[in-house]
């Protein structure tokens, strides 16, 4: 063994690593020796938060992740499910917020470039991605320049590979004004029986690696940016930042989905966190078997790098495949017809260990399984935060609601509000409709995706609001789920399976704990209500910035399923004289809500409260009716409450609306009031008679708000607003934010 | 009136994949005697009399050069 | 009739372009860009995408590859070549097209839905009367239209301007192109009009489940025009 | 191995969005005292000994300058 470290300074550099004492002691134990400085960083890497989840595995376990649909399951490349006829759809989302943070145009290009490979290498093609988003608010310069960054660098990679960005969500909040959130969904399609998994076998297989050169960038990548707190030094974790390629991506996706048609390979892997090593030992332990690797015969990109620097480079647009001798040549010729490097860097033991050489000289040796699976697993301490107590005390009925003759401005302010207004100027600078598969573009609640040869489709949406989820941890992520559930439904879509991406700040500190452990009760109570298995899913901690830690942000990206893909809804009213019907019912529920922060710029009280039964009931409901087709257009009440949702379905669809809102409230409190559960849809006045049995049915109960028409929308006592001044202040606002206005 | 030129390229390490798909394409149109490009940005400053080179240096930290993963040269240019 | 659409490293709206004509119940085949055989294609699309990434200029790779220099036959002898998007900006790295595109003048890539006005001209794969006006998508970065002034001219002159971005009641305004391009051009043909390039995305605006249907003369038209000859 | 340095500027006439831009948003920054920036692009070839000046205007007629919008000038670059 070369490079063999002594017995001074190998626990020094362990530290430098990121791995605690004890943790260099496992090493110890598992080699029997000391390490060697390429074996030091292949474990400190493999053993980071990021690849390892030493923190968060255990409470993961409390989630759902079996069901009639899934095919795949956590633990590979990303999750499968059945979509009928024998096609499958893979999805997963992943963070990349702390790239992000310090390059945003190449932070959140990666990070597409990378969820999208982990579509591929299932052996889906991918049909689409989502991107949800966080940002301080964009009065900051700095904010508005990682804001501007990533839609940009999410744009021009998405763009370029041709996959549509269809979806996603933005959400402006002092809270992550240190520490941005750059969350990543990619969709894909696939014949049931292509699906492939990164399970390396066969001894002898050769280990060929595939697309782009091997560079020093993102070195250290993984640890430093994924598992430390960010604070002033950020500036000096710079020099790792990755640059994505987004061409070589493109071959990449053309190339592998090519090879694996003509069943030319074992196995594939993409190189992500890590590169090299974690794809390259993942493949090795799911399969049980040993793998040799010569780092000489990686193509280099730059002069004399190190074994463990080729072991642990992060340089994007790389795939690592398994290959039958016998069927190399073949394979070889698919890269070569796209244009792609191919180089066999090794093979497939039967010893159980991961060897690494350097030419002649072996400078790691391990047992390849240690580095996927022996990490430590952690049960970290919990305990509820102090802050819950006061912000939870505050009950938000002390607060001065807007009077009666305020209530149209109020409306406008909230349409023009930073979390509310229109997300044109973001989804306009993505490509949403190439692979001619987008049904329902972005504007509406979930976008829908038809199958090509089917006569499905598949609606998507991503969600959570991070107040709700600061608020109470554990509502806050049942909402997150819910309100996903809402959004699909609204476009016709049955919820089928979830991912998620769950972002929390330091899981070492107790408070934070408790709100990641609270948030994964609460996702995992609202799946098994909605009978929705988690099949994906990614864990970004140490989101702090200067000590504080960002809201607790369980984001949920939700597939749903129709089975007639004509046979879908959009948000906007449709025809003069439709039925307003309100599903649901309200409830004075103003905390974390849009209106306390517009008037008391305060962010407390309760969340909305939420019965994941009724949620369940409201969505069946809808979903029901729009496969009858008896509903001609449907849209959830979520930030901003039914006042906001009406006049989004007025400005979508270009025309008015009357309606009355009956009951004891104050007018604000039925206008502004984020009660959960609520659906307005409409329907003709014959079949309006059908969503209301429909209703009584499941017993869910509804109002009659008023009818489709005019030019405004007028609300009975409360406000009368022509629809060109709801979209004057609903459109605008974003563009305006980000020149600085 | 005062002339600047700026030369912004990638710092040493920061992959460049412009520049290497030139470099593909070029021996591929037979130039094999091409052994790498690297594609840089050329920007020319009018500005006036009297502006001081720090001031320009100043305009590429802020805006003309992304720092994070690129670095500059300015030379002050002697108008003909 | 049978259209043949190139593959370019980087395309990535060929099948979109397949998708479409043969939506419109007209054959369509791929053609590699590494192969030299166009026999057998009555029609030559130019799909949109990010051939070579966009890398160095719009086109500027694709441009040499070897299919180019048979497409370039093809269209001298009066062969239709149709370059949408990324497919124009090939053809006017080919030459087979007067002028360039530029970066957007927002410097953003841009994609909805954008009226366009027809103009008379001598396109063969568009007859609509002048005046019509389409919504076509546009989906670009490298859109901004730029030429010399006697090309302009020229191009005016001969009916080579075959659309130009507008408003959407067909008033052309200054400020209606999305892009900054020269005096709005979004297509324009060669002299002969056989050979056409377009930023605007038909291919998008066939299959009514997606969008609408505005872009079917585009296909419709150049397989009425070659069943005349 | 021999160096060359390419400097691909605009055409007098062209309008480039870019250069424009970062005109106006120098200006918005306060640096008042900027009266145009124009982009082009900075490309560093490297080649084998003994390539002509000629060969390398030819790679740029080719495919690293657009005749139609740009021009580009040439310069050998003596190694350090
Ligand atoms: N970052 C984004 N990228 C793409 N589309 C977005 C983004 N943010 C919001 N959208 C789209 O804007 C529309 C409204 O978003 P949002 O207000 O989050 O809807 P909802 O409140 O129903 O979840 C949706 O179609 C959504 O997909
Ligand atoms: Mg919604």
């Amino acid at each position: 063994m070369s490079e063999m470290l002594d017995a001074e300074i190998a626990p020094k550099l362990a530290v430098e690593l990121g791995l605690k004492l004890d943790e260099y002691d496992k090493i110890v134990e598992i080699l029997g020796r000391r390490p060697s400085v390429t074996e030091l960083y292949m474990y400190s890497l493999m053993w980071s938060e990021h690849c390892s989840y030493k923190h968060s595995r255990k409470a993961l376990k409390m989630l759902p992740t079996t069901g009639e649909h899934v095919l795949q399951g956590p633990g590979e490349n990303a999750g499968v499910i059945s979509v009928g006829d024998g096609w499958a759809v893979a999805f997963k989302m992943e963070s990349h917020n702390h790239p992000s943070a310090i390059e945003p145009y190449q932070g959140a290009a990666t990070g597409v470039g990378g969820i999208i490979r982990d579509i591929f290498t299932m052996g889906a093609r991918p049909i689409a991605s989502l991107d949800s988003l966080r940002f301080g608010t964009l009065d900051k310069a700095r904010q508005r320049y990682l804001f501007e960054g990533s839609v940009a660098g999410i744009g021009g990679y998405g763009n370029c590979l041709g996959v549509p960005t269809v979806g996603g969500e933005v959400y402006f909040d002092e809270a992550y004004e240190g520490n941005c959130l750059i969350n990543a969904m990619s969709i894909g399609i696939m014949r049931e029986e292509n699906l492939t998994r990164a399970t390396a076998s066969g001894v002898g297989n050769l280990i060929v690696l595939i697309g782009s050169t091997t560079g020093r960038d993102g070195i250290g990548g993984a640890s430093t940016l994924a598992s430390q707190e960010f604070d002033e030094k950020a500036e000096d974790k710079r020099p790792s930042v990755q640059v994505g390629d987004p061409f070589e991506e493109k071959l990449l996706i053309e190339a592998c989905l090519e090879l694996l048609d003509a069943k030319l390979l074992v196995a594939l892997g993409d190189l992500g966190a890590a590169g090299l090593t974690s794809s390259a030992s993942e493949m090795a332990s799911r399969g049980g078997v040993g793998l040799d690797i010569d780092v000489t015969k990686v193509p280099q990109r730059e002069e004399n790098m190190k074994a463990f620097e080729i072991m642990v480079s992060e340089s994007q647009e790389r795939m690592l495949a398994v290959v039958e001798p016998e069927k190399l040549e073949a394979a070889q010729a698919v890269c070569a017809k796209w244009g792609l490097r191919s180089t066999v860097i090794g093979k497939v033991t039967d010893t159980g260990h991961f060897v690494v050489r350097e030419g002649d000289t072996v400078v790691a040796d391990m047992p390849a399984s240690t580095l996927a699976d022996d990490a430590p697993m952690y049960d970290p301490a919990m305990e509820r935060p102090a802050y819950l107590d006061d912000v939870q005390s505050f009950d938000p009925r002390i607060v001065m609601l807007p009077s009666d003759d305020e209530l149209g401005d109020t409306l406008l302010k909230l349409l023009a509000s930073p979390n509310i207004c229109s997300r044109r100027w973001i989804w306009e600078q993505y490509d949403h409709q190439v692979m001619l598969n987008t049904v329902v573009l972005p504007g509406s609640d979930a976008a829908v995706l038809r199958i090509k040869g089917t006569n499905r489709a598949i609606a998507v949406s991503t969600d959570c609001n991070g107040r709700y989820c600061y608020l109470d941890p554990y509502l806050g992520a049942q909402i997150a789920f819910a309100e996903a559930a809402r959004n699909v439904a609204c476009a016709g879509g049955r919820p089928v399976a979830i991912t998620d991406c769950l972002n929390f700040g330091n899981p070492e500190k107790p408070e934070v704990f408790w709100t990641f452990y609270e948030s994964v009760r609460g996702l995992s109570d609202a799946c098994k209500a909605f009978n929705v298995p988690v099949i994906s899913g990614n864990v970004s901690f140490y989101n702090e910035s200067f000590g504080q830690p960002i809201y607790p942000t369980p984001t949920v990206g939700l597939v749903g399923l129709l089975q007639n893909v004509s046979r879908h809804t959009t948000t906007g009213f449709k025809d003069e004289g439709d039925v307003i019907i309100l599903l649901g019912d309200t409830r004075n529920e103003l905390g974390g809500s849009e209106l306390l922060k517009l008037i008391d710029g305060s962010v407390a009280g309760m969340p909305p409260s939420i019965d994941l039964w009724r949620e369940q009931q409201v969505c069946e409901a809808v979903i029901g009716c729009i496969e009858m087709g008896v509903v001609k257009s449907a849209h959830d009440c979520s930030e901003g409450g039914l006042g906001v949702t009406l006049a989004e379905c007025c400005i979508a669809g270009d025309i008015g609306a009357t309606a009355v809102l009956e009951g004891r409230m104050r007018p604000a409190v039925s206008l502004f009031s984020e009660s959960q559960g609520r659906i307005v849809v409409t329907a003709t006045v014959d079949d309006a008679t059908v969503v209301t049995l429909m209703a009584d049915r499941l017993r869910i109960p509804y109002e009659i708000i008023g009818q489709v028409g005019g030019d405004s929308l007028s609300i009975k006592d409360m406000l009368d607003v022509p629809v060109s001044e709801l979209r004057e202040a609903h459109e605008p606002t974003l563009e305006r934010l980000v020149h600085g206005e | 009136m005062a002339r600047f030129d700026i030369y912004v390229t990638y710092k040493s390490g920061i992959f460049d994949p412009p520049g290497a798909t030139a470099e593909r394409a070029l021996q591929n149109l037979g130039y094999t005697e091409v052994s790498s490009v690297k594609i840089g940005k050329f920007i020319q400053l009018k500005v006036a009399d009297g502006t001081s080179i720090e001031r320009v240096a100043e305009m590429c930290g802020k805006l003309l050069a992304n720092p994070v993963i690129e670095e500059y040269r300015i030379e002050p240019v002697e108008e003909a | 009739m049978r259209f043949g659409v190139v593959i370019f490293p980087g395309s990535n709206c060929e099948q979109d372009v397949i998708h479409a004509a043969r939506y419109l119940g007209f054959e369509a085949a791929y053609i590699w860009h590494g192969d030299t055989e166009l026999s057998g294609f009555d029609a030559i699309v130019l799909p949109g995408g990010f051939s070579y990434g966009d890398y160095i200029r719009c086109g500027a790779v694709a441009r040499f590859s070897p299919v180019m220099a048979e497409v370039v036959r093809f269209a001298e002898a009066g062969g239709p070549v149709m370059g949408i998007c990324n497919g124009f900006q090939i053809l006017t790295e080919a030459h087979l097209l007067p002028g360039a595109l530029l970066r957007n003048v927002g410097l953003k890539f841009i994609c909805h839905g954008q009226p366009v006005r027809v103009e008379d001209s001598a396109c063969q794969w568009l007859d609509l009367p002048g005046g019509t006006v389409l919504d076509i998508p546009v989906n670009h970065n490298e859109g901004n239209y730029i030429c010399d002034a006697d090309t302009l001219a020229r191009l005016k002159g001969n009916g080579q301007v075959v659309l130009r971005y507008c408003e959407s009641d067909g008033s052309v305004l200054p400020g209606s192109a999305p892009n900054g391009a020269l005096d709005n051009i979004a297509g324009i043909c060669n002299e002969r009009g056989n050979v056409f390039g377009l930023m605007p995305h038909p291919e998008r605006m066939v299959d009514p489940l997606c969008s609408g249907t505005d872009g079917v003369p585009f296909f419709t038209t150049i397989v009425k025009c070659l069943a005349e000859v």
